[in-house]
C-alpha cells in the first residue's frame, strides 16, 4: 500500500455496446491500465444514481458509466435516459465535495475496442491526477 | 416462487480457468485460487486448464451435487462467449442455470494487461469477489418460452436476399421478401459477367429471380420499405410501406373489380409518356420515362410511375386502356406482418469517387466508374454492349483500370477498408475489353492484387497471359488532354522506380463501396449495431458471422461488409439456416431478465410507465392502491425503469439492486470487513 | 457589411517590396477601394523563407515567423499578406503554435530573450482569399470596383502551392477556397476583372522555385517552369497571374533564364493578381512599375487597348 | 554492415562490393527522429507510389520521394542524408495532399534536411539566405534600382520592415544566435571555400 497509490475505479457498462467493446479491446490485445473493475448491466438505463453514490460513499476514486452511442441503444433509448440522469449526478457530487471529473459517462460501441482502451486510460489518468477521493479520507 | 435454496446460506463454487497461457500467462492462478478460498461463501475453489472443455464442465456438474452448491462462479473469458456453456453445465449438475456468474478475467483482464502481472492478478481478485458476491444473491429463474411465428422476412432482394428468401421458403417457411426498388436483383443484375467463371450475370441470376416470383412460400413485395419494427424474436410485428407505384398488378386490379386487367408489361404507356429522366439502373447513361421499368427482365414485370417527375398528363392511362392498370391517384399503403425472424440483405452502393478530386471523375468525360463500365459492356446495356468513349462515342483501344479508387485510404475522404471485389472485377474487365475490342490494351494500376478465392489466382494468371499490363503504383492523378480529351494517368511504377505518364482513351475507376444511405435507418429499426466503417455488425466475426446482437435478426451479403457473389450467397444460405432454426424449433426461450414490481414499495407515481421504451408497464389498482404492473411478454429487461424508480420498487431479475450493490461493496469494502 | 472598413496588418515579405514594389503599391490602393485598409506592420522581417529555413532547422523557422506574428499581436490586428511563401510561414506557424503546446513553449522560450511572447490572438489571411470572402469583399463587390475591364485577354492562373497545400492542414474562412486539385475561385476573381481565365493542363503543378530548388539547382527548377509555360501556351494564354511574388519571379525572370540556359524563348507577361486588379481599377502601368518586370508587359497591355 | 572484401585489386573490391541490406545497416533512431521533427507517420507507408507520381521533381531527376520514405522506415540514414536528391523537393506538398495513408512525405524530407544540416550537409544557397537575414532581416534585400522605383510609386524608399526599422535587427540576430545558426552557416561556408 505504501509504495504507490492506485485509484479504485468502478465501471458500469452495458452488455451490448461498451462491454462488447471492452471485449473487443481484449481480442485485439489493446493494452490499458488495470485500475478499473467493471459491472455488467444490460443497459445503462439500469444504472441507478444510488449505485454511483454508493460507490463514492464506499471510497471509489472514480466511476465510469459507459453505454451505446445515442441512436444505437439496444433498447432504443435507455442510454439517453441514463445520460439525462447522469447529468444530474454531477451537481450532486459537487455538493458532496467530490470533483465532478471523478464521474464520467462515455459512449463506446461494440466495434470500438480501441476507444474503450483510450477511455479507460483517460479516466485512470484523470483520477490519478486528482488523487484519492476526498470522501475516502473523510471516512478514515 | 417457493425456493428452498433461498433460505439456505449461500455455498459458492469457484473455478479459475487458465485458458492455456491466455490467462495463466498474465495472472497468477495459484495466488488467485488461494485468495478465492478466503472469500465469504466460497466452499470450493478449483482451477483447470480449459474450463469450457468437457472435463472442465464435468467438474462443475459433479461439484454441485457433491458439495451442495447454491452458486457457481467461473473466472475465465467473457460471458458473451461462454456464459451459455456454463449455464448448461450448471443445469446438468442440477442447479438452476441462472445461479451461475462469470468473472471476465481474459478479454477484460489478462489480454489487456499482458505486461502487468500483479495489476492483472489484483484485478482478477476483485473480479472474483464481485462475482461471488453476486452469485451469493442469485435466484432461480425460469426462462419463458414463447412460440415462434412460422414466417420470416428478408429485407433487400439483391442476390443475397434472393438466396436467403429461396432457402427459407424452400424449408417450408412463409417468407416476405421486401425490396425498395421496383424490381429485385440488386447490383448483380447490373453486372455483365461474373468472375472467375465469366458466367453471364443475368443468365445465372434470372432463374433465381423467376423462382422468387413463383415460389408459393414467398410473398414478394417490391417498391416497399420497412416502416416500423416491434416485438422480439419469434414475434416481430413489422409495418411495411408499400409505396404508391401508380400501377396495379393483375391481382390488385381484380380486387378492384377490374377483371382481366392490371399491368401485363406491354409497355404501351411508356411509349406515350412525355417525361424523360435518366435511368438509375443504367447509371444514368440511358433515359427512362416517368412510367418505367429498369430493364426488360424485371421481376415482377410491372411498370412503376415515378411521381416525382410525372406531370399527370394522363396519356399513359389512355394508352393502357381496358387493362385499367394505371392509377395516378394511388397512395402509399401500410401493412403489418408478423414474422418470427428476419434477414437483412440491404447491400451497398459505390463511394462517390468524385470526392477524390485528383482523378477527375465527373470533370473528365472519359473517366468512368466500374459500374458504368459494366453497363457499357453489357449487351442489354445502354449501348447494346458497345464500349464507347463518352466524349466522342469512339471505340477506346487503351483503357486504364484504377484499382483501390477510394479504398484503403486513410485520408478521411476515402474508405480505410479494402473493398474486396474490385481487384477481381477489374481483372474481369480487362478480359472483357480484350475479348470485345480486338487490338485493345488494358492497363491495371494496382497496389496489390487480392485474388484470394477459389480459382481467383488462376484467373489472375489467365488475365496476365491475355496481355493485360499491370503497373504497380497507385494513381497519383489523372490529367485530361484539353484537346483530345484523352486522360493521362500519372503514377510511379514502383517496381521500376520510375514515374509513368500513360495516355489512354478511357479510364475506369474501381470505386470503393460503402453502405447505402438507408442502411443506418434500417439498422435502427431492427436494433442492429454498425462496425466502425458503417457496415452492419455481426454477432461475432468468426463464430457468428450471420447473427446480430438482436436475437432473431440475421445478416447476409455486402451490407455486413464487402464480399463478392460467392461469399454473399454462402452467407445468405448461412443466414437463412440460422433464421430458420427458431422457426423450426417452434419456440424460443427469452432471457428471464424481466422487471417485477415490489408492490409494498411502489408509490404508484407512474414515472416508470413513461420510461419504458416498450410500453410494458401500466398502473393498476390492487387492494385499493395504485401500483405498477409489468407485462412480461413486452418487457425486454433493459432495466431503465429499475434504474429510475425513486422508491426502489422495481426488482430487475438477475440485475437486482441488492445484487449490484453487493458487487460494488465487494469491490470497495471487500477487504475491510 | 459594405461601407465598413476592414483593417489588417500588412505583411510584406521580401520579394514584393524589394523586387516588385508595384505589387505592394497596388495591394494598398486596390484594397482601399474595396474597404480594406492595409496598415504597416513595422519591423517585420522575412517570413522567413519556408524552403530555406524550414530545410535547415524548423525550430528557427517557427521562432522567426512567431516574431512577425507577435508584432501583429501587439497591434491587435489580423495579418493580411500577398505571398504564398509568406502564407505558409506566417499562417502555418500561427496555426501550429496555436495547436501544439509543446511547440509554443519552445518558441516562447526563445522569444523571451527579446521580450516577446506568442499568445495566439490573431489570424492570418491571404489578401486574395480575403477578396473572395463574401463576408468581407466577394466577387461581386470586386467586379463593381472595376473601371477599365480587362477585355479580350486570356489569362492562365497559377495558384502556387503554399496557399492551398497541404489541404488537410489548411482552414479558410472564405467558402469554396480549399480544393487543391481543381480550384476555380481565382478564375472567378480573374473573370471579375473582365478577362477570360483559361484552363490548362496540370494547372496545380508547382512553379519549380520552392524548397530552395531555385537556388540549389536552377536548371531543375526552370525545367518545371518550362513545362508549365508549355501547358499555358497550349491554350493561348496572353498572361499569367499568380498571388505569390516568388512564383512571379520564377515565371518572370525564369523565362529569361530559360532562354539563356535552354535556348527556348518565351514572352508571356506575368502579373500578380494585385497588379491586374490595379490595371482594372484604372492604375497606369507606371503606377505599377511594370517596367521592372523581366518580361515586357507591353504585348498584354496592347491587347487590352 | 557491408562486408569488406579486401581484394588486392581495389577496383574489383569496389565493383564487387557487398550490396546486401542487413539489419545492422539500420540507424536505430533515424525513423524516430524523422517522425518527431516532421510530425508525421512515415512508418505507415505502404509504398504505393502516389507521392512520386505526384512529384514535379521526379520526372526530371532521379529523385524519388517514395524511396526516401522507405529509407526512413528502414533506418537508412546515411543513404538518405548524403543523397544529393534530398534537395530537389520543391515542397509543393502534392504528395502530402494525396498520400492515401495520410503521411506527409514533404515533412519527412524537411526533417531529413534538418538532420542533414546537423551533419553540416547543406547546399550553399540555403546558408546565403541565413546570412542575408542576419544582416538585413530579409532574404532578398532592397537595392538602389528598387528604391528609386518605390519612390516613383509614392512609396517610401525603404519598406515598413526591418529595412526601415533597423532597431529590430538585433532581436532577429538574437533568435538566430540562440540556435547558433549564423556561426554554423559561416563555418560551413568557410570550410567550403
Ligand atoms: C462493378 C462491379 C462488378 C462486380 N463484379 C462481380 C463479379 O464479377 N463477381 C462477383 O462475385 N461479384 C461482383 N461484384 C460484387 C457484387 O455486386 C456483390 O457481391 C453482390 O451484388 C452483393 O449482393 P447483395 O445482395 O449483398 O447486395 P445488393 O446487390 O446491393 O442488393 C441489395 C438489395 O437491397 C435493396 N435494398 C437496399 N436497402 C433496402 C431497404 N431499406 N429496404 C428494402 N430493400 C433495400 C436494394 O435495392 C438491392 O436490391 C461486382 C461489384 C461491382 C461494383
Ligand atoms: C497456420 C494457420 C493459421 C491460421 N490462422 C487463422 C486465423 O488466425 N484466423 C482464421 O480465421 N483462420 C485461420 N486459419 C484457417 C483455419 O484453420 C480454417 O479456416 C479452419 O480451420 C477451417 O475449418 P474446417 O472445419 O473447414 O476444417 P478443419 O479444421 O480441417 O476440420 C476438418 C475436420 O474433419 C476431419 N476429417 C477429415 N477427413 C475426414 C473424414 N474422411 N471423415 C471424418 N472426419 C474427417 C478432420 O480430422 C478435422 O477434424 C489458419 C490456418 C493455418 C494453417
Ligand atoms: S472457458 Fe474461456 S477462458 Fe477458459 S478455456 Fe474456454 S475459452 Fe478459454
Ligand atoms: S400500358 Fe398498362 S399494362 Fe401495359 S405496361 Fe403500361 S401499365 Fe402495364
Ligand atoms: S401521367 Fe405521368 S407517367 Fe403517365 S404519361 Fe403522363 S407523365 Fe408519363
Ligand atoms: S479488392 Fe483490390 S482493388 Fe479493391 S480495394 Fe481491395 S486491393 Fe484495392
Ligand atoms: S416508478 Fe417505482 S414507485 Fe413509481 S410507479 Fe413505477 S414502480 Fe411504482
Ligand atoms: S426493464 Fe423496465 S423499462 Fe425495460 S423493458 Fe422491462 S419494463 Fe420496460
Ligand atoms: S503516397 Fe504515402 S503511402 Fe504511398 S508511397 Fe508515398 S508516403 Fe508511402
Ligand atoms: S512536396 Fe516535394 S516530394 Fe512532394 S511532390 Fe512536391 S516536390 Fe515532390
Amino acid at each position: 500500500m505504501t509504495d504507490e497509490w492506485k485509484p479504485k475505479i468502478l465501471g458500469i457498462i452495458c452488455n451490448w455496446c461498451s462491454y462488447a467493446g471492452a471485449d473487443l479491446a481484449g481480442s485485439a490485445r489493446t493494452q490499458y491500465p488495470p485500475d478499473i473493475r467493471t459491472i455488467r448491466v444490460m443497459c445503462t438505463g439500469r444504472v441507478d444514481t444510488l449505485f454511483i453514490m454508493k460507490a463514492f460513499a464506499n471510497g471509489a476514486d472514480g466511476v465510469l458509466v459507459s453505454g451505446c452511442h445515442f441512436g444505437d441503444c439496444h433498447y432504443l433509448e435507455g442510454n439517453f435516459k441514463a445520460a439525462k440522469r447522469m447529468f444530474l449526478i454531477k451537481s450532486v457530487l459537487k455538493n458532496m465535495g467530490i470533483e465532478d471529473k471523478r464521474f464520467r459517462m462515455t459512449f463506446v460501441s461494440a466495434s470500438e475496442g480501441a476507444k474503450w482502451a483510450k477511455v479507460v486510460e483517460d479516466v485512470v489518468k484523470t483520477v490519478t491526477e486528482l488523487g484519492p477521493s476526498p470522501l475516502k479520507e473523510f471516512r478514515q | 416462487m417457493v425456493d428452498e435454496t433461498k433460505s439456505q446460506k449461500p455455498r459458492v463454487g469457484v473455478y479459475i480457468c487458465h485458458c492455456g497461457t491466455n490467462i495463466a500467462g498474465s495472472i497468477d492462478i495459484k495466488e488467485l485460487q488461494d485468495f478465492a478460498q478466503t472469500i465469504p461463501n466460497v466452499v470450493l475453489a478449483d482451477e483447470y486448464q480449459y474450463m469450457c472443455s468437457t472435463p472442465g464442465q464435468k467438474k462443475i456438474e459433479d461439484a454441485i451435487k457433491e458439495h451442495g452448491l447454491t452458486g457457481i462462479v467461473v473466472a475465465a473469458c467473457s460471458p458473451r462467449l461462454h456464459e451459455p456453456t456454463f449455464r448448461t453445465a450448471s443445469k446438468e449438475g442440477g442447479l438452476n442455470p441462472f445461479r451461475f456468474e462469470m468473472a471476465n478475467i481474459r478479454e477484460q483482464n489478462s489480454w489487456v494487461h499482458m505486461h502487468d502481472r500483479q495489476g492483472a492478478t489484483d484485478k482478477a481478485k476483485d473480479a472474483l469477489k464481485m462475482a461471488v458476491a453476486k452469485a451469493s444473491l442469485l435466484e432461480d429463474l425460469f426462462p419463458k418460452s414463447v412460440p415462434v411465428e412460422h414466417s420470416a422476412m428478408v429485407v433487400g432482394a439483391g442476390v443475397g436476399g434472393i438466396q436467403a428468401a429461396l432457402d427459407l421458403a424452400s424449408s417450408g417457411i412463409k417468407t416476405y421478401l421486401i425490396e425498395k426498388a421496383p424490381t429485385i436483383g440488386g447490383r448483380m443484375s447490373q453486372l455483365d459477367k461474373t468472375f472467375p467463371t465469366l458466367d453471364c450475370s443475368q443468365c445465372i441470376l434470372t432463374p433465381k429471380m423467376v423462382d422468387v416470383g413463383r415460389h408459393p412460400n414467398i410473398e414478394l413485395m417490391t417498391y416497399t420499405e420497412v416502416e416500423k419494427v416491434e416485438g422480439y424474436i419469434g414475434n416481430f410485428d413489422i409495418t411495411l410501406r408499400k409505396k404508391a407505384r401508380g400501377v396495379l398488378t393483375p391481382t390488385e386490379a381484380e380486387t378492384r373489380g377490374i377483371v382481366g386487367g392490371g399491368c401485363n408489361g406491354c409497355g404501351d404507356c411508356e411509349q406515350v409518356c412525355p417525361v424523360i429522366k435518366p435511368n438509375p439502373f443504367e447509371m444514368g447513361m440511358a433515359p427512362r420515362k416517368a412510367i418505367y421499368i429498369y430493364h426488360p427482365q424485371v421481376v415482377p414485370l410491372i411498370y412503376t410511375v415515378d411521381f416525382d417527375s410525372c406531370v399527370k398528363c394522363g396519356l399513359c392511362v389512355e394508352a393502357c386502356g381496358e387493362k385499367k392498370a394505371i392509377d395516378l391517384e394511388q397512395e402509399d399503403e401500410f401493412v403489418t406482418v408478423k414474422v418470427g425472424t428476419a434477414v437483412l440483405a440491404v447491400g451497398y452502393e459505390l463511394f462517390p469517387v468524385e470526392k477524390k478530386t485528383e482523378w477527375g471523375y465527373k470533370r473528365y468525360d472519359n473517366v468512368i466508374t466500374s459500374l458504368e463500365f459494366e453497363r457499357l459492356i453489357c449487351a442489354s446495356g445502354p449501348t447494346g454492349g458497345k464500349v464507347i468513349r463518352p466524349s466522342d462515342g469512339e471505340t477506346p483501344k487503351k483503357i486504364g483500370f484504377v484499382l483501390c479508387a477510394g479504398s484503403r485510404d486513410n485520408t478521411g475522404i476515402g474508405k480505410p477498408y479494402c473493398s474486396r471485389f474490385c481487384c477481381m472485377y477489374s481483372l474481369k474487365h480487362a478480359h472483357q475489353l480484350h475479348e470485345k475490342i480486338p487490338g485493345s490494351q488494358s492497363y491495371l494500376f494496382y497496389m496489390d492484387i487480392r485474388s484470394f478465392g477459389k480459382m481467383y489466382e488462376e484467373f489472375y494468371y489467365r488475365i496476365q497471359d491475355e496481355g493485360a499490363k499491370f503497373i504497380r503504383g497507385r494513381v497519383a492523378k489523372i490529367e485530361e488532354d484539353p484537346i483530345t480529351k484523352n486522360p493521362h494517368v500519372l503514377t510511379e511504377d514502383t517496381l521500376l522506380g520510375q514515374p509513368v505518364d500513360i495516355e489512354l482513351d478511357m479510364v475506369v475507376l474501381a470505386s470503393a463501396v460503402q453502405p447505402t444511405e438507408e442502411t443506418n435507418h434500417v439498422r435502427h429499426l431492427f436494433g442492429v449495431s454498425q462496425s466502425m466503417d458503417g457496415w452492419l455488425l455481426e454477432a461475432h466475426p468468426k463464430l457468428n458471422p450471420c447473427g446480430t446482437t438482436t436475437a432473431g435478426v440475421f445478416l447476409a451479403g455486402v451490407c455486413q461488409g464487402p464480399k463478392d457473389i460467392p461469399d454473399t450467397v454462402a452467407q445468405a444460405e448461412g443466414a437463412a439456416a440460422a433464421a430458420s432454426i427458431p422457426i423450426h424449433v417452434g419456440e424460443v426461450e427469452l432471457e428471464p431478465y424481466f422487471a417485477m414490481c415490489i408492490e409494498e414499495k411502489c408509490a404508484g407515481c407512474g414515472m416508470c410507465v413513461n420510461l419504458c421504451p416498450y410500453s410494458a408497464l401500466d398502473l393498476v389498482e390492487k387492494n385499493g392502491r395504485t401500483v405498477m404492473q409489468v407485462t412480461e411478454a413486452k418487457c425486454k429487461g433493459c432495466g431503465t425503469c429499475g434504474g429510475f424508480c425513486p422508491g426502489g420498487a422495481i426488482w430487475m431479475q438477475h440485475f437486482a439492486t441488492p445484487q449490484i450493490v453487493a458487487q460494488i461493496d465487494a469491490f470497495l469494502l471487500g477487504g475491510e470487513q | 457589411m459594405s461601407g465598413k472598413t476592414h483593417q489588417y496588418a500588412f505583411f510584406l515579405g521580401c520579394i514584393a517590396p524589394n523586387r516588385y514594389p508595384g505589387i505592394e503599391s497596388a495591394a494598398i490602393k486596390t484594397s482601399r477601394n474595396l474597404g480594406i485598409e492595409l496598415l504597416p506592420l513595422k519591423g517585420a522581417s522575412c517570413c522567413p523563407a519556408p524552403g530555406a529555413f524550414g530545410s535547415i532547422d524548423l525550430k528557427v523557422w517557427y521562432a522567426m515567423a512567431a516574431r512577425n506574428l507577435v508584432l501583429a499581436e501587439q497591434m491587435n490586428t489580423d495579418i493580411a499578406l500577398i505571398c504564398n511563401g509568406c502564407y505558409k510561414s506566417i499562417w502555418e506557424v500561427n496555426h501550429k503554435l496555436k495547436h501544439h503546446d509543446e511547440l509554443r513553449d519552445d518558441v516562447n522560450e526563445v522569444l523571451k530573450e527579446i521580450d516577446m511572447e506568442f499568445k495566439g490572438t490573431i489570424n492570418v489571411r491571404h489578401l486574395a482569399e480575403i477578396y473572395y470572402d463574401e463576408k468581407i469583399c466577394g466577387v461581386a463587390k470586386l467586379a463593381d470596383s472595376i473601371t477599365t475591364p480587362l477585355k479580350g485577354v486570356k489569362i492562365a492562373v497559377h495558384y502556387g502551392c503554399h496557399l492551398l497545400k497541404p489541404r488537410k492542414e489548411r482552414e479558410f474562412e472564405a467558402e469554396g477556397v480549399g480544393d487543391t486539385e481543381n480550384p476555380m475561385w481565382m478564375e472567378e476573381l480573374v473573370a471579375a476583372l473582365g478577362a477570360e481565365p483559361v484552363q490548362y493542363r496540370n494547372k496545380m503543378q508547382c512553379c519549380g522555385a520552392g524548397g530552395g530548388v531555385r537556388g540549389y539547382d536552377i536548371a531543375h527548377a526552370l525545367d518545371i517552369t518550362n513545362e508549365k509555360l508549355i501547358n499555358m501556351s497550349e491554350v493561348g494564354a496572353d498572361a499569367i497571374t499568380e498571388v505569390c511574388p516568388f512564383c512571379q519571379l520564377q515565371f518572370d525572370r525564369g523565362q529569361i533564364e530559360i532562354g539563356e540556359k535552354f535556348g527556348v524563348e518565351w514572352a508571356i507577361p506575368v502579373l500578380h493578381y494585385n497588379e491586374l486588379l490595379g490595371l482594372a481599377q484604372g492604375m497606369s502601368p507606371q503606377d505599377l512599375a511594370l517596367d521592372l518586370h523581366g518580361i515586357s508587359c507591353e504585348p498584354f497591355l496592347n491587347k487590352l487597348r | 554492415m557491408a562486408k569488406a572484401k579486401g581484394y588486392s585489386d581495389e577496383n574489383l573490391s569496389v565493383r564487387l562490393a557487398d550490396r546486401y541490406y542487413r539489419t545492422e545497416d539500420a540507424s536505430p533512431d533515424f525513423l524516430k527522429n524523422v517522425e518527431k521533427i516532421g510530425m508525421t507517420i512515415a512508418h505507415m507507408c505502404y509504398q504505393c507510389g502516389t507521392c512520386t507520381g505526384s512529384c514535379p521533381s521526379a520526372p526530371r531527376s532521379s529523385y524519388r520521394i517514395r524511396k526516401f520514405v522507405r529509407r526512413a522506415v528502414l533506418g537508412l540514414e546515411n543513404d538518405a542524408l548524403t543523397d544529393p536528391d534530398l534537395w530537389l523537393c520543391t515542397t509543393c506538398y502534392s504528395c502530402t495532399d494525396r498520400c492515401p495513408r495520410d503521411i506527409a512525405p514533404t515533412d519527412i524530407i524537411m526533417a531529413m534536411r534538418n538532420l542533414a544540416f546537423k551533419r553540416e550537409i547543406v547546399p550553399r544557397n540555403f546558408l546565403n539566405t541565413v546570412q542575408f537575414i542576419y544582416k538585413t532581416g530579409h532574404g532578398v534585400p532592397n537595392n538602389d534600382v528598387n528604391r528609386a522605383a518605390r519612390v516613383r510609386l509614392g512609396l517610401e524608399a525603404e519598406p515598413e520592415t526591418t529595412a526601415k526599422y533597423a532597431e529590430f535587427i538585433p532581436g532577429i540576430q538574437k533568435i538566430l544566435d540562440h540556435y547558433g545558426l549564423k556561426d554554423k552557416a559561416d563555418e560551413i561556408l568557410a570550410e567550403g571555400q
